[in-house]
């Protein structure tokens, strides 16, 4: 780190300080209120050049390196705010739309309004039939005159309830290989035509959706990158964050506490095999993703590339919470059943599944691992060197 | 799935198959995690009508005389389907009734397991302990008993509770009845459809049961027969996870056909067969009139780890579908940890486990 | 189990007792005395009807049904007898010899050779293409005449160095799909062309081979099934076996000793966190295998056949033993890593690779249980629906 | 295979690469294997040769002066090849003889090890206990040394041991002069090629490194420079069934197509990657002066883990060929075991890991 950087994080910090407790979230608040709150956390972000760090400054963003944004959020974490609804809208869709958007004017428009918050974008890639496969898409887009109407099903789409805009990847020509008949647009979400389902997660959670399309009609101008070039936008938007900040880890203290307090049939829960080696494995683990994570943010210093080790943090970030959740579970004895959210484990084992699922299930991660990292190679598989509508 | 366990006469395991698949759908289930306690009453009434609650107690308290196999059906059956009802429970307090050495005054209440107008709850845990505390929390004197358990299965509809209680310095068990003086508390839990509650007593009437060194059988009993449950409920995350891996296709073949996912539904299967194993071999021993620790022990870690991990692995073959709430798995995972959690934890079991082996080197 | 069974047991129980001493393994025998005496061993056993308990009487066995062999091996294995010499010889492919050969003159000859230990019999499958893929079977066998000409290569095989006859795989044509054109074959091992090198495992086990084919010439009166028809002949061998009495178990009371004696830093082994859950997984794991393996000799005295679920036995098998053996080293500290014969422990850990490899490797044993437990889908592969030489 | 870890100036450890790629080959470390407490003796006049052992020792004893990263590179390529020489050992003891508050009078041992003139082995270890004893074996008085130490590697060549002894009712640290009344016995072991041997002490001349508190500083270094040996180790096994499974073909494709074995080597690579970011965690507080305990057994822990996980699951990659004699995995299996053992096991370093937590939790 140097010094420009160490100075950054003093200014956020106090800045944070000043301004990050009245956007803090409260027990008992409500989804909407949750919502209107980060909007206005945006908002106040904005005015202080907090908002969209990396983004451009004539889109509304700060103009500043990946490293800041870095900076800024760990600094942000140490605070109760409400982070999660802005990340796709603000790291994913909004990039992608101002890298591939023909109308600067619309550029300048929308920018600042989803950065500030005024506006919230979704991302619609996975359906049905394609989750893991996302070259799988079927939801059709057919041209008309200079129209494209769209025509299908979209499914876990975040804050598709509450967003304005979203981006989308559809299928333009059926006839080629599957990844080839991919296009990719930008939609407003309040076409006529669009309806968006709730989901409801088994948590209670609902920030996921099913969307339909039911002959939406939209302008040729929203579509983003090459027609039938769609698949590599697509990439490119998952590719968007470099680095993600994340504060997903098994909560050691807490266990430890845990292990002193707990007795099990009358005997200190220390005693026990299971917690000692979670305890040693849960530090073990911890302490090598910080060093990879510190050799991540040095890289990003130096002008280069967080190593491909990064990619294990998710790996092991799902399977370590669903471990260390039902060990502490176990160690409680019934009170470990409780689902108020002061029981920490329970709320851990409860989102392990999505941990290991969302953005790409830990088997998926493996196969990509094991072919871009190490180099071995893709396996036989039946969709090769066929056209789309020969799989249906 | 496959497996060569074999089978008591199957017949009475088939019809409460029938009546829960007819009585029994995805909606009702899941209203009743909504809300802390939840009970399905209307199956319960059912459940007394056809005689569940005796099926294993002896006819001449007016239950089916069937065996402990029976049991252990039926207990699948339950497990499959995630439904609980308190039957184990019933039988394993009705037979410890009717083997007390006080007998005659409990045999009333006994009957009344059998026949379902009253039902019992096992509330033998603690707060703060994840398994059968050194000392009883409760306090038993002059017919009355004082103190508080932790949450138990069907505490909050049960009319009795089976507990351990400090009598004259001794550690007694205790039938306790819940309609006056004891209060019942259902917190919000990850599996409300238990109709858990935690009791406090303040001078409700209490019985003592004679005879006191059935704790150990009573809890060895009842893990080994939820074991069974467990075991149904495994199975049951087996072929969900089968019959989507089958149907759904990712890169142009069944996801069942990727090695990931078939390796995946191996262990649990191999996890399902080994507690499968563990359980028939206690059941065997209880068969025999001598149920040892270890068997006991072995059955109730195995089906522990079988269903937990049998839960979680078909929520990650389901991939998205496996973390919505309209999908079924999730009322796996939260009982897979409910009737791990219940009768004392792994963490309990495994030093019981470990202490009995080593004891038993030693001498 | 019933009355006339135990009344067997019995018999065998006390039969070998007086008779089992003088064949026991003693320390110290090198493998060629160990392999007279096991020569000496089945000679006893056949004069007294238990060296091929199910094969017919006509060839040497006793005839008798499937469970009067387990009943033998179980109690057989209670004493330190050099069993592993002849078991592929008589429960794999003397088998097949006498259920496919032409000659029943020859069957009659052979057959009680190889029951009284007078020849040994190898099994020729594997190759250096052909290991989980049995169907991938190169080595050559042409017509000439009446008779076959055998060229190549097999490897993995077992005992082939002392062995008279042996069974063999080969590829009969190579125009068709790989597991229609293979063709089975019983060979002396005399024969002129044929090469025996052996292989050293890592252990220093000497029971493994490579045996090369130089113009081999066999009558095709030495066919096994017919042309192009190996294949099937080859899983009747693999198949021979329904039930394998086996002893390899990780070793719990030796493991509960150690922890009762060893320290770690000065504190007792046995408030160890990974010994406590191995005694416990160890005695779980075998408490089940006990209970599938009792319902498979009920099955079998039933008349029935055992579930599948003894599949499972062979995957925990290895595991197990690797995982017991590397913690119990590690209780033992320094003296872990000797390697003489009483460090069971360290013996465990170092056959437990074989364990997991030799007879279908994990893996593959995994995807069988899918398949053909489950009834999940094969996966796709590339050789589906091609010719052998077009593979190549 | 690719990773981000930041090396220090490489030359010299690419050097040490060089010659041994060109002076070592396998039929030379199977013959190792073959005999107790073997050395490759003619490496061994090589490195001294090459300055090896002076590499991170102080210039004014004769060393290359080059720091703790630049041996951490250098015991990777050892562990890469699995070869043996008492580098770390040097290392450790000369640094630690030149900070005894005693300098002057091991001063001129220092450079002997700085020079290679002799090497020392690390005896610490007694047998029947897996970790650090909580008491000495050996008793010093005046002087020399009396007891037994476990088999400690390169104590069948070394002309010096670092021995924890009683003196005047205290432990302190000891170096002893193997010369003369101290007895070498080397056992068969698993790996022979470690040159282990235990050591009986019949007053042996032993000289006491004043200011024993160092004893947990040379175990904690000890382990953090292992650890880069071990990661050696477990990237060549890596890297040895990545080449497998490029090259052998089942049913009709690469191995290493398939899920099974993809999702095993990712294994492998999250485990090394782990072990690498404790290690690299560990050198930086070591630089800094200040290695925690904590972080040391945490280096510890993961490599032990990553090296035998490594090991075992290439075999299983390699199939048949990884259970042969000429394959060469088994050496790493091997190999793997002895590191993991010779300075206190998992068992023992996990101990002191969750000890030293719950103690800094308390606080």
């Amino acid at each position: 780190m140097n010094a420009e950087l160490d100075q950054y994080r003093q200014e956020c910090r106090a800045w944070l300080q000043s301004n990050a407790p009245a956007c803090c979230v409260q027990d008992g608040m409500t989804t909407d209120e949750e919502i209107a709150l980060a909007r206005q956390w945006q908002a106040v972000k904005a005015d202080a050049g907090y908002a969209a760090i990396t983004l451009p400054v004539e889109y509304g963003g700060a103009g500043k390196s990946e490293l800041h944004k870095i900076v800024f959020s760990e600094e942000e974490m140490q605070h109760r705010l409400p982070r999660q609804y802005f990340i796709i809208s603000l790291s994913n869709a909004l990039p992608t739309f101002l890298h591939y958007a023909q109308s600067e004017e619309l550029k300048r428009e929308l920018g600042p309004k989803a950065i500030r918050g005024e506006h919230l974008w979704c991302q619609m890639f996975s359906e049905p039939s394609a989750g893991s496969d996302l070259a799988a898409v079927r939801l059709k887009a057919e041209k008309d005159g200079d129209d494209w109407v769209l025509n299908g099903q979209k499914l876990w789409t975040s804050w598709a309830q509450i967003a304005d805009w979203g981006v989308i990847l559809t299928r333009t020509d059926p006839t080629v290989a599957k990844h080839k008949g991919l296009s990719y647009f930008f939609v407003n979400m309040k076409t006529p035509g669009i309806e968006v389902r709730p989901i409801k997660r088994f948590t209670g959670d609902e920030d996921l959706n099913e969307v339909f399309f039911d002959n939406v009609r939209i302008p040729d101008s929203q579509r983003l990158g090459e027609v039938n070039g769609g698949f590599m936008v697509a990439i490119h938007t998952l590719m968007m964050e470099r680095y993600a900040v994340s504060s997903v880890n098994a909560p050691l203290d807490e266990i430890i506490e845990l292990a002193q307090h707990a007795k099990v049939g009358g005997l200190p829960a220390l005693n026990d095999s299971g917690i000692r080696e979670t305890i040693a494995d849960t530090f073990v683990e911890q302490q090598g993703l910080r060093n990879i994570n510190r050799r991540a943010v040095q890289a990003i210093s130096d002008g280069g590339s967080p190593g491909p080790e990064g990619a294990i943090r998710k790996l092991l970030m799902g399977e370590s919470l669903l471990r260390a959740g039902k060990l502490a579970m176990d160690l409680m004895g019934p009170e470990g059943l409780r689902a108020d959210s002061d029981n920490r484990f329970a709320r851990s084992w409860l989102n392990a599944p999505v941990l290991r699922i969302a953005g790409g299930t830990d088997e998926v991660l493996k196969n990509t691992v094991a072919e871009r990292i190490l180099g071995l190679p893709q396996e036989m598989r039946p969709d090769k060197g066929k056209a789309f509508n020969e799989l249906l | 799935m496959q497996s060569s366990a074999p089978q008591a006469d199957e017949a009475l395991a088939r019809e409460v198959e029938r009546v829960i698949a007819s009585e029994v759908d995805d909606q009702r289930l899941k209203a009743l995690l909504e809300s802390p306690g939840s009970f399905d009453q209307p199956l319960w009434s059912l459940a007394v009508e056809q005689g569940w609650p005796g099926l294993s107690l002896p006819e001449e308290i007016g239950g089916l005389g069937q065996s402990w196999r029976n049991l252990t059906d039926v207990a699948q059956v339950l497990g499959h389907a995630t439904v609980s009802l308190p039957l184990i429970q019933a039988t394993v307090v009705g037979r410890l009734l009717l083997a007390a050495s006080n007998n005659s005054s409990l045999r009333a209440n006994a009957e009344k397991l059998a026949s379902g107008e009253a039902s019992v709850c096992i509330a033998l845990l603690i707060e703060g302990d994840a398994g059968l505390p050194a000392r009883p929390a409760l306090t038993l004197s002059a017919g009355s008993v004082t103190g508080k358990v932790a949450a138990a299965a069907f505490g909050n509809v049960a009319q009795f509770a089976l507990v351990q209680a400090s009598h004259e310095g001794k550690a007694v068990l205790a039938l306790v009845d819940l309609t006056d003086k004891a209060t019942r508390h259902a917190d919000n839990l990850i599996d409300n459809a238990r109709a858990a509650a935690s009791l406090s007593f303040d001078g409700a009437p209490a019985q003592i049961i004679e005879g006191a060194d059935a704790l150990g059988d009573v809890l060895a009993i009842s893990i080994v027969m939820t074991a069974f449950e467990q075991i149904g409920g495994a199975t049951a995350c087996l072929e969900l996870a089968k019959a989507y891996a089958m149907e759904h296709k990712a890169f142009g073949q069944p996801i069942g056909a990727f090695q990931a996912i078939k390796h995946k539904m191996t262990d649990i299967y191999t996890a399902i067969e080994i507690a499968r194993g563990c359980a028939l071999e206690a059941l065997e021993e209880i068969e025999e009139g001598k149920l040892s620790i270890e068997a006991a022990a072995a059955a109730r870690i195995s089906a522990n780890r079988a269903y937990d991990f049998a839960a979680q692995e078909a929520i990650q073959v389901h991939g998205g579908m496996g973390i919505t709430w309209e999908g079924f798995l999730h009322h796996h995972y939260r009982r897979a940890r409910s009737l791990a959690l219940e009768l004392g934890s792994t963490a309990y079991w495994r030093n019981v486990l470990v202490e009995t082996l080593v004891a038993r080197a030693k001498s």
